[in-house]
């Protein structure tokens, strides 16, 4: 019997890089969300392009997913050292599917099934072509699993074009080698579902959202796991009227990008920590500066180059530390892709209301994995574009750029308006623009800008909206999360559940400035959890110098690799 | 050239500059030239970094960027490729565009973005009371070289040259009405232009003063060089110690700048467009996800 | 009657940039402690180089001083829109010491002397020399206060050397003509004393105290207020064998010093806030190849480009959140220039023995403020080298350069040594160096070298000290602090204690890893209050956040001026 | 010349470039101009990026420091500054060396200081899958320039010899014992040498194959270059898209190196010598505050 709820399948490939993994990956979430079913994939590559070891793992359902899942049941090894490496994960009763010219099997278990092709044998005349194995054992895996093979001969045809028709029947071939050939399938109870999902990637959903939400100059250099974002503009930008530039390092992306906001275009530039680190002296300069701008960082696993694509969410105090002084910003987090796609474009909101700059913090998890995502939870209608104020004609008042306003925000004039001129500087400035810190720091006037500046802190905090609370009345357990857990937490909530616990969960995704009601709201319960992908657990530790509130109860990950939900099923035992 | 009044370049504040700095010079020079091109202020930035020298956007009226001390230009191209109709002006010191700055520079060359970037060169770092800059000669005493500078100084004029830059220039803050020349065909030109402007520091530099200058400056014109010869360029580029040749080293009119080869910034650039997108664009936006 | 404690007499000369106050105050300083007089001195100047609006404070005892005091006794106006500005500060009974030719007094006060001296007049040779004034006015003060004259001339002749004998006799006599014609004088009770007194700012005690700590590697990129480090080093590295370069950056500054480091040289950087942020992402790459480090940020008004020539303490948590990801670390901020010259040398100490980034954090206040130090508190042979382990020779066995040991730390071999080779990489690597990032991140590799690195710190906060604990038992009130703040508070509670109430004072130099004692000295005493140069009140953010204790009660200041004993006191009232 | 046994600089570890990667080249290149130098391994420190070719370090024998994407360059610096007896070579990609990095470049060039630079150039950015790099040819594809790179590249070589590199080549990854003649009198020269190492990338790069830069290379070497000649050197240096010259560009002898100008590092710099100063030199110091 497979431990695996009805309905739903996991399945794993693995390879090094180069063989194509992450195709075998893309051509299967095709398939599985046109035939209406739910889906999370998780890649798990290395820092290098070819070698090395490298595996992907999708969990299939009718449902949505919110996880890659644990132990698969479907393994693919694409050769010899991964079929070792990986054989003993496969659940009992499950299937390993491969290739025998390029797979020995030895060492067998006698609980899983093991299905051989041989790609010579079954289509010789691609058998040159190593890369021809995936779409064999795709058409195995689909077998298996009662997959529709017609509809994946249409994912083909898609993906390779019509310019390659050769190309095309020889995959269709191959695939169909790998269909007819395996005799053996189960019954996941995985059927065609009437729903629409797109597949997105976390960072897909930022660009998209940004896009929408009227982002017109985005600037870049590459950096993972980030750089899939410049890539989406790069080809996209042209048609949408999108300034999109990589430059030489990222101090020039950021202080572009704030070039860019200050003549009043929306923004945006993204990168990992390190480029990071050299954008925060820019980022400071931003909020004295009192310009917009959008930062994204994905977080990798650090310190410095670390595991540049591993998972980590190491650099929250890395954002918040960003820059010298005390200064106005905003750090957030989206929990999964439909929020990441919402909140890209709030950001640029929240960066043009409060002129500052805004920080959106995901990682490699939530921006490389693949997540099929219901239709109807993409409503680009419900993304507004809110500039703040801008005042375009003035009444012959004198014009002060920076005034001193009870929220702390000053209308904006954009550079090109006749009639007013100002200079915006990083030295600090009284209300018209002119430095108070050369000729004579008036101490009174430098207090009134400080306290101008900060006051926006208040505001930003209000507009900030409370965690997302769910889960059941008077909890045995209760998770805090932050960001990219929260699929996890939610499996995790579910698998406690049918053991009979009561579980609820608390996920932050507007974590700076801290909104006290986040304390208040975990007061009210006995036992509670925070779950970081980090050494320190830096969410709490920020809760509680903003709150005074502490979360005794730890559960923290830094070994690259995200959480899954045994993993932390098992981890919350200690605390049940 | 119909030239408007001055005074549409001045503002009500005085230069903390030290008295004959200069930088007055610069300023000067550039609001004549502003004023014969007979620019609206409004529709100018200048955009500078952190130095004595930039604090010049202060001085001058016109829109304006203080920002931070050797990224003028990266912030000056957002400006740039966001708003194409800008005049856009980066401005500041040797150890702001050489030093710190220089990789920008480098880049802003090679990308030949229509941008005229104002470096006053006082081979030395002023605002921070006297230390050794790119362009500090070999064996200067500074204040982080009490012993003699034990670099040899580069030549700007060569290393934009070498970059890509397509209009490459010096000036000496004792000439105006030859600087203000340049700088009003340095903002004509289209592509990126480097005005390097002789600007001495009266307080901190005793070796390269306005006498030590004069001594050595003589005009490019005067010797008939010819600016669109690259050989004849570069070899002007590196006098210094005995000559100090001032005017346009180099113009290169083969080469597109950024602005106008970018598909987006070309139409104008986003600045004109309405931010939200039509509903069939977000369709296809979210249409490519299926 | 002057509101001032006998013995004590407090001096400001006010002017703008290029008048000579800073050297009007080095002479006056020379000549206190020739007297074996106690001196503290701030200079509050601006960011121009010519004009503004700067003086120069000065408090002279006949013991040690911790602060540049309050209003001043003595005000010796340059010109005079300074006269104006600062004529109101005086106290009643005291005296404004001014150049006729350039101060023309009205709005005259009652209670205050004029003393008019007419440089024209008195020495019409030297009228010319704008300059002169300073030395005659310094005469009068010198006949005011009761200094020694004769010393004076001693130090004169000292500052100007034997070359120029011309200007010395210019300056002796001018300033004898000061002396001579002011008729009054007041009896402040100073008098020479038996002690022997160092004139030191804080920024020369770090670079005297790393020279004889060892740094042999000094790189700097000029910036406020660290500035004055980088000059220490230039005009003295050579004769102590130390390389001392100006880079063309920070980036390069902290790399080069990262280089330097690795191949086994003490390295030391200085920069503020601006510089920091550029080299952040080195930071992190230091601890991840444990190569030691010590950077200094000399804070100074932030936000960005802020107040460059004004004090803050607002960079702790930039200094915390460098760079991406959790790795060791080490912030200490030392109290006054005492602890400056010893915690320099133990920054390097730290740095090699842990092999580790350190941050030692001053401000402008502490970098630039003139100390008087009592001879015996400053004893090099207190200094003493501790490089860690490092291995020379090895007995055959294979060398690991980033062994798994109890401590977390692993014995170096320094580039050089034949017979070993190995590569230090930013990227995660195992015990032997070899990345485990780009072929296959084994997560239990991972796990076990991040807990290696990580374990440092609990190794770190046993070496750490306790907090300075000083002051009354059953205390009404509790000063925190931490860094510059030290003397203003000790001075501050003096006065306290004047009007009958218990304080004592309890400050931070080792800031972090946090030392969870100090949570428990603080929950012993009733009225906790902790006084910070910054807007948000960092220090005790960061005491929350790793403790749990919060200080409820606050006195911040981020004007740009450092606390004084006055305004702190009038501040504390609202607590007591 | 006298050389040691290649196998000095192998270790036991596979190089994790793609087969025919030409990082390769430069590896077994740099591997026999050790050992035609005869050179200890652990008296040599090989200095990297972050990118493919930054991987180097570990796949050769000899101190190896693989730091942060750009700065290969000033770490080495610190390193020679206070070790000048190591053998301190850099080596790194065209992203690190001439794009993040090319600020740190330009200065080491002007230092001129005794450092080898190895700069495999394959005109994209490969590790990072293949975005557009400072030498990637106008109007490439790339994956950040989908419709083709709108910005002209730059040619290393010229930049470096303005801002005053003394050694300044260039070597094919397909040609090893040219390029290995090369690194030695690269290493020997005393000063700042760059090597330009075309080193194609097999993946990413489909333009500027092996196959394409073969049907252009020639040798310096074959016309009679003349490297003492700055005006040869540079009208060598822009040659590209037609014939690409490989060989050694420019020499200059005139100039002394960084680390024989400095006082302290002159005299074999500060690591022999002890720590801890004398106490006279302490109680020096202190009294200078008296
Ligand atoms: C990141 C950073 N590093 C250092 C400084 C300090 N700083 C301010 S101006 C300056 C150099 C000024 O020299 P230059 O650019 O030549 O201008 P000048 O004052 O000579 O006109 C420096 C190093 C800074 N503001 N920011
Ligand atoms: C500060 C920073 N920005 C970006 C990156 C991501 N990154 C890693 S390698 C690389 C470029 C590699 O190109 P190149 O230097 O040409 O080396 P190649 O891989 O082509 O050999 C980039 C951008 C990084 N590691 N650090
Ligand atoms: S210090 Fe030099 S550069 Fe600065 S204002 Fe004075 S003269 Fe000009
Ligand atoms: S991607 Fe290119 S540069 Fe990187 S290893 Fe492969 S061939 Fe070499
Ligand atoms: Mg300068
Ligand atoms: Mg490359």
């Amino acid at each position: 019997m497979l431990e695996k709820d009805f309905g739903e399948v996991v399945v794993r490939v693995a390879g090094s890089a180069g063989d194509g993994v992450a195709s075998f990956g893309d051509t299967l979430s095709k398939l599985a969300s046109r035939m209406g079913l739910g889906l999370c994939a998780y890649n798990s590559y290395q820092s290098v392009i070819r070698g090395g070891f490298v595996w992907l793992q999708m969990k299939i359902s009718n449902d949505k997913v919110y996880t890659h899942g644990d132990n698969p049941n479907i393994l693919v090894p694409l050769n010899q050292s991964e079929y070792y490496r990986h054989k003993d994960s496969v659940l009992p009763g499950g299937f390993i599917v491969y290739n025998s010219d390029k797979v020995k099997v030895d060492q067998e278990r006698s609980d899983v099934n093991y299905v051989s092709l041989s790609l010579r044998e079954l289509s010789p005349q691609h058998s040159k072509q190593a890369i021809m194995q995936n779409i064999l054992l795709l058409g195995a895996v689909v077998k298996i699993v009662g997959l529709d093979s017609e509809l994946l001969k249409d994912v083909i045809r898609k993906s390779f074009g019509k310019k390659n028709e050769e190309v095309v029947n020889a995959n269709i071939e191959v695939m169909e080698a790998g269909y007819n050939n395996t005799g053996i399938s189960y019954d996941f109870g995985i059927k065609r579902q009437d729903k629409k999902y797109y597949v997105i990637t976390g960072n897909y959903a930022i660009a998209a959202g940004a896009a929408i939400g009227g982002c017109k100059f985005y600037a870049a250099y590459p950096m993972t796991p980030a750089t899939s974002i410049l890539h989406w503009f790069a080809s996209n930008g042209a048609k949408y009227g999108i300034v999109v530039k990589q430059f030489e390092d990222e101090i020039a992306v950021v202080n572009a990008a704030i070039g860019a906001g200050f003549v009043g275009t929306r923004a945006m530039c993204a990168t990992s920590g390190g480029g990071f680190s050299l954008m925060t002296e820019a980022i400071g300069s931003a909020a004295m500066t009192e310009t917009p701008v959008v930062i994204v960082n994905s977080m990798r696993g650090g310190p410095s180059t670390g595991l540049p694509t591993k998972t980590e969410q190491g650099d929250l105090f890395q954002a918040l530390g960003a820059s010298q002084g005390d200064y106005p910003k905003a750090i957030i987090a989206p929990k999964d892709p439909v929020s990441a796609f919402y909140m890209s474009a709030e950001a640029l909101n929240i960066a043009e209301k409060y002129q500052i700059p805004v920080i959106l913090l995901v990682d490699f998890l939530l921006s490389n994995g693949y997540y099929g995502i219901p239709f109807e939870e993409i409503d680009p209608s419900k993304i507004k574009i809110e500039r703040g104020e801008i005042v375009t004609t003035l009444n012959g008042e004198k014009y002060l750029r920076y005034k001193d306003t009870p929220t702390g925000v000053s209308p904006r004039v954009l550079p090109g308006t006749s009639g007013v001129c100002y200079v915006a500087a990083t030295d600090e400035h009284d209300e018209d623009g002119v430095l108070i810190s050369d000729v004579y720091t008036d101490e009174k006037k430098r207090k009134k800008m400080m306290e101008k500046r900060m006051r926006k802190m208040e505001y930003i905090v209000k507009d900030f909206g409370l965690p997302v609370v769910e889960g059941d009345d008077n909890p045995d357990i209760t998770f805090v999360g932050w960001g990219s857990t929260y699929g996890v937490i939610k499996e995790t909530s579910n698998i406690l559940r049918k053991k009979g616990i009561k579980v609820n969960h608390v996920h932050v995704e507007y974590v700076y400035p801290v909104k006290k009601e986040i304390a208040e709201i975990l007061s009210k319960y006995k036992n509670v959890v925070i779950v970081e992908n980090n050494y320190t657990s830096q969410y709490s530790k920020l809760l509680r110098m903003e709150t005074g509130y502490s979360i005794e109860k730890k559960i923290l990950k830094y070994d690259g690799e995200p959480f899954t939900p045994l993993y932390l099923f098992e981890e919350s035992k200690k605390y049940l | 050239m119909q030239a408007v009044d001055i005074k549409n370049f001045q503002v009500n504040l005085n230069p903390t500059w030290c008295p004959g700095c200069g930088d007055y010079g610069l300023l000067r020079g550039l609001q004549i030239a502003l004023s014969k091109l007979s620019l609206d202020p409004s529709q100018v930035v200048i955009v500078s970094g952190i130095g004595c020298s930039s604090n010049l956007p202060h001085f001058i009226k016109s829109y304006g960027y203080h920002s931070l001390h050797g990224r003028a230009l990266p912030t000056a191209e957002g400006m740039k490729m966001a708003n194409p109709n800008l005049t856009v002006i980066a401005a500041g010191g040797d150890g702001d565009g050489y030093g710190i700055g220089v990789g920008h520079l480098i880049h802003a060359c090679k990308r030949n973005i229509d941008i005229t970037y104002l470096v006053m060169n006082n081979q030395i770092y002023g605002l921070t009371t006297g230390q050794t800059s790119p362009t500090s000669d070999f064996g200067s005493k500074t204040k982080s070289t009490p012993e003699g500078n034990y670099e040899y100084s580069f030549s700007p004029i060569f290393l934009a040259i070498s970059a890509g830059a397509t209009f490459v220039a010096r000036t000496f803050s004792g000439e105006l009405e030859h600087m203000s020349e340049i700088i009003v065909k340095a903002i004509q030109h289209k592509g990126f232009a480097l005005i390097d402007d002789i600007s001495p520091c009266v307080t901190y530099n005793k070796k390269n003063t306005y006498q030590w200058y004069k001594e050595r400056i003589y005009k490019l014109e005067d010797v008939g060089h010819n600016p669109y010869d690259l050989s004849q360029a570069i070899q002007r580029s590196t006098e210094w110690e005995d000559k100090i040749p001032i005017g346009v080293f180099y113009i290169n009119q083969d080469k597109l700048p950024y602005d106008q080869l970018d598909p987006v910034i070309r139409q104008g650039g986003i600045f004109s467009k309405p931010l939200e997108l039509t509903d069939d664009q977000k369709k296809e936006i979210l249409y490519s996800f299926l």
